[in-house]
């Protein structure tokens, strides 16, 4: 699974929003996060964690596995379990339209991080654009490529949302350099081992080309491997997620780019509001945590 | 007594007081467990992996297996949704959305019975060209903008039981007459238990075969009605994973992957702990990390307590 | 009054020919009995009747019409029935449901099984058949003779015009055979045509009005039974004469090879039995009586809850098979289909199972010295069969249980279990089979010959021990051992 | 002639037939495809599912299955990286990730062979549990910074042929000898044939039983080594899903899920075909919407060829 598409601004350390500690002891936040098998979301559970130790508030972690039914159920044991506030990463934007309205029902405020619903009252969401990181992206290999050359293009699991917005954001983008042609597009499923080798394959079939965008991280290692391991040079690889490993090869130069997100604090920043949404504060509806370019020499430390 | 013993060993209720135990702990672990809305959480959230366990129950015990009914769920549902999302009459729409599912089942039956193919390897690759298929047809796009009828239908209760949870249990006491009461149960058992005698007393088997895998596919799409509903929209990805879900409630319920032996009240079982497990450990706020392991350990303790069954394995 | 007749029958498998000419002819009413060596294409003559399969070229016909039998259900439509050698029974379903499978016409109520109804039958047929059971038992708790009587009982509930019993009381003792008969006299009274294959030829002159002799697939000839007798049905089946049915040699008993002492298991108590060196010590008894459980608990399979083994003179404890085959017990199984053959496997590499470990060197299979042996006892036991390398499954009844036997004769064992090791024998085999079980005496094995065929039983052992309801009801000396005094005891008389 | 028959028959060369007009099909349509290049990468690519194959083909063959092969590889994968990347000697660590992969096979072999439960079940559960322990073992992150000396063992080649398709194809070498060959291998057939027979002759089934589940742990825990090594880094994630591959790869070779037939030169194709299907894939750039669909209808063309066999079921 990966990552939808959120971004952390500088100021998105949770400065804004958080309710003074100790004065919330019994406040409990439920989060339901659409997978953890990747670091990505790890990264974001981490920060709803520390946040709820820090602030004293008692954290309720589900893990949907990338289910939308599992999720909604998740939700729903949350509701059974009256939580104060429910913080919901979605599987699927369309598919947990009908849990949110299931917690408007019970009158428990949702707040959505990284991924929105398309239906349902949402108090406040916390992401950036997936299509936007999309564009960074072409953006980034039009700029390396100077305009010219070919490039591939890796997928994530089809028919998810992080995939189509991506994949959308990409193909408007780089369709602007009419200099680049995209010579394979091919799912790895968001797979760091699917992606070594289907890397390889594609290097088979495309010796020649010079980019290569892969819609996250986890795939850009793994092509990265597959360039390594071929003897290419001169391949310009970018990703999106700022998963530290990658961060670590865009200063060093394997990589070109990366288009950093910032799970950590955005799952700070969720508790964080969801506090003042218990105690009746407004909040914002759009939390906008733009994304953060990587590249060589940037001192970004990812998660 | 005898009798009472008899149906013990007969119903597999060595998973029933594995399902009992952990109701027991659960209630003591955690207040909220043991209330009506919870309990009715838990009826809800197993309802499509009931639905889809019982065909699997038939499929299984003619020494057979079903990898496609995730595939086929997200199939037909597609469909119907689709249908839906263009205004055909929802009855209609979740007809045809039947009778695709219906139809995954019978090319599944047709290769399994009549090309005389391993049904693993037949339903692994129907299961990849059924997803396929829905890739296809939906472009990767979920469908949503469904009638609102329709989600009344998956989200609706009657006397404060779930809709799906009814139409679940229905589902589960035709299964149980069919199986246990009927002709075509015991034939389905016969089958089971030793093919080559089966057809040589006369049971017309190629055609029995297709027919359980038709039960599969026609429930997978009820369970695709019924998850579409619930969501509001079909999602391209939808039901992967669920075959897995749908055999180990099977096996854990005490049916034998060999065929010929095992009970749907087993499988009822088998569903219920799989949903308990899932629901305990969220009340309990378990570390997800520490979810797994915990989930693994369970399964091997309820499976233990079954051993005498699976003895005769 | 009608007329099945079969006329100029050929079946090949895969270029194999197997059936070469064949004719029969059976009238309602009639008992017609069907003799050959094993592999002589008994089984695939009744099996072409029953549909099962089709004959490459003859004729059937029924009152003078030509039938076409296609397929299983037509046959069954003509009324045709068989009683199948190996068991076509269902494991895991219950006595009762064994009888609805193939009936459900009979108990059907619209789509629902009548329970009722059907246990009520089955009730009846199993009184009819004499077989102690509830209808709602598990099949798989019965014995192999039990079941036997299951699968004659089928025969029962439908209506059959012609009926093929294929080796019927292979696995029955004497009282189970008698009932068999009197079955087998009510059916022809009311006009049902029996075709009767059985390795006992005593049984034909009992039941049968005329035998068809078959010789390696061909048609030899059809005899009334009153104008022939033992002799002349055995020299037109192997086709040589044999002399002596039942050679006996005499040894001087060596040393006890095995002895029990009070033992007791989950299903027997208290059997004290000895066997000597260069002995062959009978166990006799009514199907049921506990004499496989014996065969088990001496070699390791069931665990002794009482009592204790001595082997060779000193105590031994057998928690497996494999103590009992290092120790020197070879236990050859009643039930060849499910313990003695693993069915998928080769000739070669069944008999060769138990003495893998001996002829293994680094680890590998040295299979030219299995191969050798393979051949061996092909040619020792006259084995049917095309190649060593052919599936055990596709070989007959007969064949099959030779290579039971034969697996253990690599072995070299001290004492030798032998659970009905002639069942579905023909009776030149037989008799190669009692020639090599007084070789073994010979050699000073010891032999424990567990037998539900009375003569041979009777012939054979040098004493014999006789079983009743899981326990030791006494033991015969040879110049005591009589069919009445083995019955007496069996039947839980006394001496 | 006959003789040759015969091996056909034995030795399942049905599969190696779809194998070969894959080959030549994709030659045909792709240019780039028959060269040694591409060759070598399919078969680098089939190294890791070649080695749990090989495992999975001893295990299925005693009629059991082990659904815990991707866990496994997992769990003793970040152990062996966690201590490398600990600067524990290269070798050590290797070697203590063998040695959870066993004992990750003895848990389920015990389970298996002594407690008698379904191999199903029993590994559906390690495979939760392991995945798990892998969880809380890595936290959830991948483990990188591995020493060089290691990554070169994944990526290196000798004569031009990498590393780990050696690797495999010694497994597969030993595995056939030791099936074919060994009185060890005769004996798992005479236990998937039929094990109380081989029971009474005297096979130690329940140790048997256990080897082929440690075998099985041990090929994944290399199989493993081989991944992390070709990546440079262990991931929680790694292996998931495999066990469906190396299951696939089996049955697709023509072995029967009910034990004691089939032969492991058909494991070998069967994994080949699978890689050669998304190496052909990716090659021909076929839009990713229809991949699954086409690789469905391969798969399925692909056993219609084998039917022979599988009558045999
Ligand atoms: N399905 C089969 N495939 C190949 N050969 C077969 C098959 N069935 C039977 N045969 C062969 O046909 C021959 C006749 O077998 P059949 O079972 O009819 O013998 P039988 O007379 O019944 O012997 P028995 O007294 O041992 O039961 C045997 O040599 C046997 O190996
Ligand atoms: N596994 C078992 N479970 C329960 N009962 C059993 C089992 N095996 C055998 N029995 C019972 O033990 C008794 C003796 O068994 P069995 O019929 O094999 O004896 P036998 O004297 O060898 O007779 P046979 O002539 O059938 O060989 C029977 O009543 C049988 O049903
Ligand atoms: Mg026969
Ligand atoms: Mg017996």
């Amino acid at each position: 699974g990966t990552a939808g598409v959120s971004n952390t601004n500088s100021s998105g350390t949770g400065n804004g929003a958080s309710g003074s500690g100790g004065t919330s002891g019994q406040y409990t936040v439920g989060f339901a996060v659409s997978t953890t098998n990747n670091p990505f979301f790890v990264a974001m559970e981490n920060g709803v964690q520390q946040e709820g130790q820090a602030k004293g508030v008692k954290v309720i972690v589900d893990n949907g596995n990338n289910d939308p039914s599992t999720q909604m159920n998740q939700v729903q044991d949350l509701i059974q379990q009256k939580v104060n506030v429910i913080l919901l990463n979605p599987v699927s934007s369309q598919s947990l339209s009908s849990a949110v309205k299931a917690a408007n029902q019970a009158n428990i405020p949702v707040i959505t991080l990284d991924r929105s619903v398309d239906s349902g009252k949402v108090a406040c969401y916390i992401a950036s654009n997936s299509v936007d990181a999309g564009k960074m992206a072409a953006q980034q290999l039009i700029k390396a490529l100077n305009g010219k050359g070919q490039v591939v293009e890796l997928q994530g699991v089809m028919g998810t949302s992080a995939e189509r917005d991506r994949e959308k954001g990409f193909d408007q983008e780089i369709s602007t350099a009419p200099g680049i042609q995209v010579v394979a597009r091919q799912s790895a499923n968001f797979d760091r081992s699917t992606a070594l080798n289907v890397m390889q394959n594609i290097l088979q079939a495309h010796p020649h080309i010079q980019g290569v965008f892969a819609q996250n991280d986890e795939m850009a290692l793994g092509a990265l491997k597959a360039i390594q391991q071929s003897g290419k040079s001169g391949i310009s690889l970018v990703g999106i997620d700022g998963e530290q490993e990658a961060v670590l090869d865009v200063q060093s130069g394997l990589m070109y780019a990366d288009i950093a997100q910032q799970p950590t604090q955005e799952g700070k920043l969720g508790v964080d509001y969801a506090l003042d949404a218990i105690k009746g504060k407004s909040i914002p509806t759009r939390v906008n945590s733009p994304l953060q370019l990587v590249t060589k020499g940037s001192t970004f430390k990812g998660f | 007594m005898e009798r009472f013993g008899a149906v013990i060993r007969r119903y597999h209720l060595g998973p029933l007081i594995g399902l009992v135990i952990l109701l027991f702990v659960l209630s003591v672990l955690s207040h909220q467990f043991f209330t009506f809305g919870n309990l009715r959480n838990v009826a809800l959230q197993t309802s499509v992996n009931a639905l889809l366990a019982v065909g699997m129950t038939f499929v299984i015990l003619t020494a057979g297996i079903d990898l496609s009914v995730g595939s086929s769920l997200a199939l037909s549902s597609a469909i119907s949704a689709g249908l839906m999302a263009s205004h055909l009459n929802v009855w209609l729409s979740a007809l045809v959305g039947i009778a695709v599912g219906a139809a995954c089942g019978l090319l599944n039956g047709v290769f399994v019975a009549y090309a005389r193919l391993a049904p693993f390897i037949v339903t692994l690759g129907t299961m990849t060209l059924y997803r396929g298929l829905t890739e296809i047809y939906t472009n990767g796009n979920p469908i949503f903008n469904l009638p609102n009828g329709f989600s009344n239908f998956g989200s609706g209760s009657v006397l404060s039981i779930p809709i799906p949870v009814i139409l679940a249990a229905l589902v589960f006491i035709l299964g149980w007459i069919t199986l246990h009461r009927s002709t075509y149960g015991r034939r389905i058992y016969a089958i089971g238990g030793n093919e080559r005698v089966a057809y040589l007393a006369g049971v017309p088997v190629k055609k029995y075969l297709v027919s359980v895998y038709v039960i599969s596919g026609v429930l997978a799409s009820i369970a695709g009605l019924v998850l579409t509903s619930r969501l509001s929209s079909a999602e391209p990805t939808a039901g992967t994973g669920y075959e897995l879900d749908a055999i180990t409630a099977v096996v854990l319920g005490g049916t034998s992957l060999f065929g010929g032996e095992g009970a749907i009240l087993g499988t009822l079982v088998g569903a219920l702990i799989l949903g308990v497990i899932s629901n305990g450990l969220n009340l309990l706020n378990v570390n997800s990390f520490y979810q797994d392991a915990i989930k693994g350990l369970i399964i091997l303790a309820a499976i233990m307590l079954d051993r005498k069954k699976a003895n005769s394995r | 009054m009608s007329v099945l007749k079969m006329t100029d029958i050929h079946k090949s498998f895969s270029g194999v020919s197997v059936l070469r000419g064949v004719h029969l002819t059976v009238q309602s009413g009639e008992v017609v009995g069907l003799l050959g060596e094993n592999g002589a294409g008994k089984s695939t003559l009744m099996k072409i009747l029953t549909g099962e399969y089709r004959a490459d070229s003859g004729e059937i016909t029924l009152d003078g019409q030509s039938v076409s039998l296609d397929s299983i259900h037509r046959a069954k439509q003509l009324g045709f029935g068989m009683i199948h050698q190996e068991l076509n029974l269902f494991q895991n379903l219950s006595i009762a449901e064994n009888f609805l499978i193939g009936n459900e016409h009979h108990f059907n109520h619209s789509g629902f099984v009548n329970y009722r109804q059907l246990n009520e039958r089955v009730k009846q047929i199993l009184q009819l058949v004499n077989l102690q059971r509830t209808p709602t038992e598990l099949l798989s708790s019965l014995g192999v003779g039990e079941q036997q009587l299951v699968e004659i009982g089928k025969s029962l509930l439908q209506k059959v015009r012609f009926l093929a019993m294929d080796e019927p009381t292979s696995a029955l003792s004497q009282a189970e055979t008698e009932r068999l008969f009197q079955i087998i006299q009510s059916l022809c009274e009311q006009g049902v045509g029996v075709i009767y294959i059985s390795h006992r030829l005593d049984e034909l002159f009992h039941i049968t009005h005329r035998v068809t002799v078959l010789r390696d697939g061909k048609f030899i000839a059809t005899k009334p039974v009153q104008e022939t007798n033992e002799e002349e049905l055995v020299s037109l089946m192997v086709g040589r004469s044999i002399e002596d049915r039942y050679p006996t040699v005499h040894v001087n008993p060596g040393p006890i090879v095995m002895k029990t002492v009070g033992l007791q298991t989950a299903f027997v108590k208290n059997v004290d039995l000895t066997v000597c060196a260069g002995e062959i010590v009978g166990l006799g008894g009514l199907m049921g009586s506990g004499r496989t459980e014996v065969a088990r608990a001496l070699t390791g399979v069931d665990r002794v809850t009482s009592g204790h083994l001595q082997y060779m003179g000193n105590p031994i404890q057998l928690r497996s098979p494999q103590e009992a085959i290092r120790a020197g017990i070879a236990y050859v199984t009643e039930d060849r289909k499910e313990l003695g053959l693993v069915l998928p496997f080769s000739l070669r590499a069944n008999v060769s199972l138990p003495t893998l470990p001996a002829r293994t060197r680094f680890g590998l299979v040295q299979r030219d010295v299995e191969r050798d042996f393979a051949r061996d006892v092909v040619e020792m036991l006259h084995i049917k069969v095309h190649d060593i390398e052919d599936p055990v499954e596709s070989l007959s009844g007969g064949n099959q249980q030779k290579v039971v036997l034969a697996k253990w004769l690599a072995q070299k064992p001290s004492l030798f279990v032998l659970d009905e090791p002639t069942r579905g024998v023909d009776v030149g085999a037989k008799q190669e089979i009692y020639q090599l079980m007084n070789e073994l005496k010979q050699q000073g094995k010891a032999i424990l010959l567990i037998s539900s065929d009375l003569p041979e039983l009777l012939a054979m052992s040098d004493r014999v021990y006789v079983m009743h309801e899981g326990h030791l009801q006494g033991e015969l000396p040879k110049q005591l051992v009589t069919e009445e005094a083995v019955m007496r005891l069996a039947t839980g008389g006394s001496m």
